[in-house]
């Protein structure tokens, strides 16, 4: 019998290792899996670059990866917040990498790893400092950049509820990130609200199909972030 | 120079009034978010958010917050009856795809042929952050900038080519500033509309353009 | 007050035009909109290009638009079926062009167009016959194709219910290219064998949001189809 | 030659035994879905089918056939509690992704170091159809090929190179026959098992090749 379902956080990211690259879900504190991010720091994994569309504010997830000085390198769409300080300090210290893509872009490269896809023209950021360097084309008339897929060793990922095969569905717009970077990890770990029998989920509605995840864990503290 | 200007609130019932009823529409993050304050409730049009909602609703009473439904801008929404939710994939499908017809932004700088500045000042030691300004500026069918049309200093946003990091290239079709409404493009800049009280002059003074008034296209 | 709902299959077709490229949704029988097939039948439409994934079986559906001589090009991976005698006799007599895609590749293409992308680098068929003549990258070690959009006038879909904005939901296996050929056309037709009142569906189970339909109709004979 | 041969089914019972539990299968038209039959109950091994399933079941009772629930060879199937349905570019982002463990289709051909021919006799005026077996064949990341080693007219299909058009490059790494289990690769073609009553030079002289005995690699 398989069942995917881990008993503790621990458990959960034992397998992380120096230097992985780890994509994270959530758009803001929306669908962040703050238990797992607190799991990695436990664990000690360091020289890590982090996939994820913030980089994190508060004292709490990205951030506090970032405050623990774990983390080499970030690729994101929109590192700066309203309380990003842990990110713009080490940032400012050059002591972390950035690699700013655009949101779409960012999600378009992710999808073209899961899907195996070695590269995309996107016409998101021609002609700009984005883009500089990179491959262009005309086709059709229109302007396209080049983009390579963005793999990752590990997603983490916060969804509602998942059953012992890693069928997933999520809470509204917390879903964001998490069904496609699911797809594009080697290895996706979750931390879901409520693990649920096998059939409770409607095989019409399931949004991450269990072939994309490894590994799941109860965050009994899984509720909505408080307000920022 | 000291004319009328119309303020934030009136610059964003002035966009309404142009979004026509059954329109998908994604509002950037900051001044365009006033957009929906106008919408007649009467009309259907629908509210893209990048993080995954369509059919976005109002903000919710302080006792009905919900931080895992918010809009790009991260503050706390709602969702409509009839909305729903999608991930990332999809929702960059839509603004990337040509699926949005109006999309309204801030901006730093516009050129008279319709380039786009709004995600970096440029200053070197700024934070860059870009979300998906740039994914907007090429996928909406419409790119509306809603601006003040001078900075705080006095210096104008609508210029003959943008000094500041560009979000896009020619994809601004319309501004609605605090002193009127111009189109972008191909053509040049044209004035569609003046703020009561201001004459074509004042704009070509502001601007420093050879501006004519122009027709919609 | 927007309802995307008609009342009849006439009114559902009537924007169709010679020439047209039509997506139709449908996995043999399953998932394909027979009833808005007979109405480009009915409307009169022919030179037309059809994106689907087989090329009609038996005497209904896409088999009955080539026995009716409105198609000039068909674009599947898999056009020989048991009853697929129309289109065997049409090709065989040069009556029909065939461009034969990968199924998967043929979904990444219908993809690519509906997410604006240029083209993709996909492993798919790489040193095949149906590579052939197509540019090919060395990207990481792995050799890739370009491929490009397939874009389309119309998408003929059938799903399960819709409402008046056009969410949609399907039928299991009735799924198949419904959600993604919706996104790639510039005016997507369902047929629907429920119209629900707004907000009967379930916002986390909507599979295709409402921006990517253009009208619905009910078929009150969208039924199962029958034994092949 | 003469010699005892393994039937479909029997095949079919042999492949399914490297099935390990939590596999992701996918059995292509024809041939291969008999491997359904033979994997035990009491293991989880996923079917995927291209259509769009995940958890595919076994055929259903003549009373309960649904035509919206059928595999890849469009025949009436069922979905196991726990099993999901999505749609086409979900299901060939697992096919092309590397998400599937196992893919098992027949062939043409197959040559020693894996290129597979099954989509296509290459006849003249046959009328092509391809399916997903190119996205199997360069996704899956295991290939297993389920065929009689000869053709009725006796050639042999396992080949030092393919003469029907190919579906993939070096992806098959495994043949199941009617005669025996063989690797193909980097390493070319070895003998894996045989079946009972063969020799090792039963199957030099079938298949023309210096074969050797190998194991797992």
């Amino acid at each position: 019998m398989i069942d995917k379902v881990v008993s503790t956080m621990e458990q959960a990211v034992a397998e992380l290792h120096d230097g992985a690259a780890i994509m994270i879900s959530g758009f803001g504190d929306a669908g962040s899996p703050h238990e797992l991010i607190q799991a990695v720091i436990d664990h000690g994994a360091t020289d890590l670059t982090i996939i994820s569309n913030n980089a994190g504010s508060g004292e709490t997830g990205i951030a506090a990866l970032i405050k623990a000085g774990r983390i080499r390198k970030v690729i994101c769409s929109f590192p700066r917040m309203a309380a990003s300080h842990h990110f713009d300090a080490a940032y400012r210290a050059g002591k972390l990498e950035l690699e700013l893509v655009p949101q779409g872009n960012l999600a378009a490269r992710i999808q073209a790893a899961g899907s195996g896809l070695g590269a995309v023209f996107t016409p998101t950021g021609y002609g700009t400092q984005l883009a500089e360097g990179k491959e262009t084309r005309d086709i059709d008339g229109r302007m396209y950049v080049l983009e390579y897929p963005i793999h990752a060793d590990f997603a983490l990922v916060k969804a509602r509820a998942g059953d012992r095969w890693g069928n997933l569905v999520y809470r509204k717009a917390a879903r964001n990130f998490g069904p496609i970077m699911a797809m594009a990890a080697k290895s996706t770990i979750v931390q879901v609200s409520e693990v649920v029998p096998l059939g409770a989920l409607d095989p019409e509605a399931v949004v991450t199909p269990g072939v994309f995840v490894k590994k799941l864990v109860l965050a009994s503290s899984n509720a909505q972030p408080a307000a920022a | 120079m000291n004319m009328q200007r119309l303020d934030r609130n009136a610059i964003a019932r002035r966009v309404a009034r142009d979004i026509p009823e059954g329109a998908y529409v994604n509002l950037g993050i900051g001044l365009p978010t006033l957009v929906a304050n106008y919408l007649p409730a009467d009309r259907d049009i629908f509210l893209q958010s990048e993080n995954g909602l369509l059919g976005m609703g109002p903000a919710p009473d302080e006792g009905n917050i919900d931080w895992d439904l918010i809009n790009a801008g991260k503050q706390p929404v709602t969702l409509l009856t009839g909305g729903c939710y999608f991930h990332h994939g999809d929702s960059f499908t839509m603004m990337r795809g040509g699926h949005i017809d109006i999309c309204v932004m801030g901006a730093f700088q516009v050129s008279v042929n319709g380039d786009l500045a709004n995600w970096h000042t440029g200053a070197p030691d700024a934070i860059p952050a870009v979300g998906g300004a740039m994914d907007l500026a090429v996928g909406a069918r419409q790119v509306f900038v809603m601006m003040d049309l001078q900075t705080k200093a006095g210096e104008c946003k609508l210029v003959r080519a943008c000094t500041y990091p560009l979000t896009g290239l020619a994809c601004v079709s319309r501004i609605y500033s605090d002193v009127g409404v111009f189109s972008v493009g191909p053509d040049g800049a044209r004035v569609i509309e003046m703020v009561e009280g201001h004459s074509l002059d004042d704009l070509r003074a502001i601007t420093g353009l050879e501006l004519e008034i122009g027709s919609e296209r």
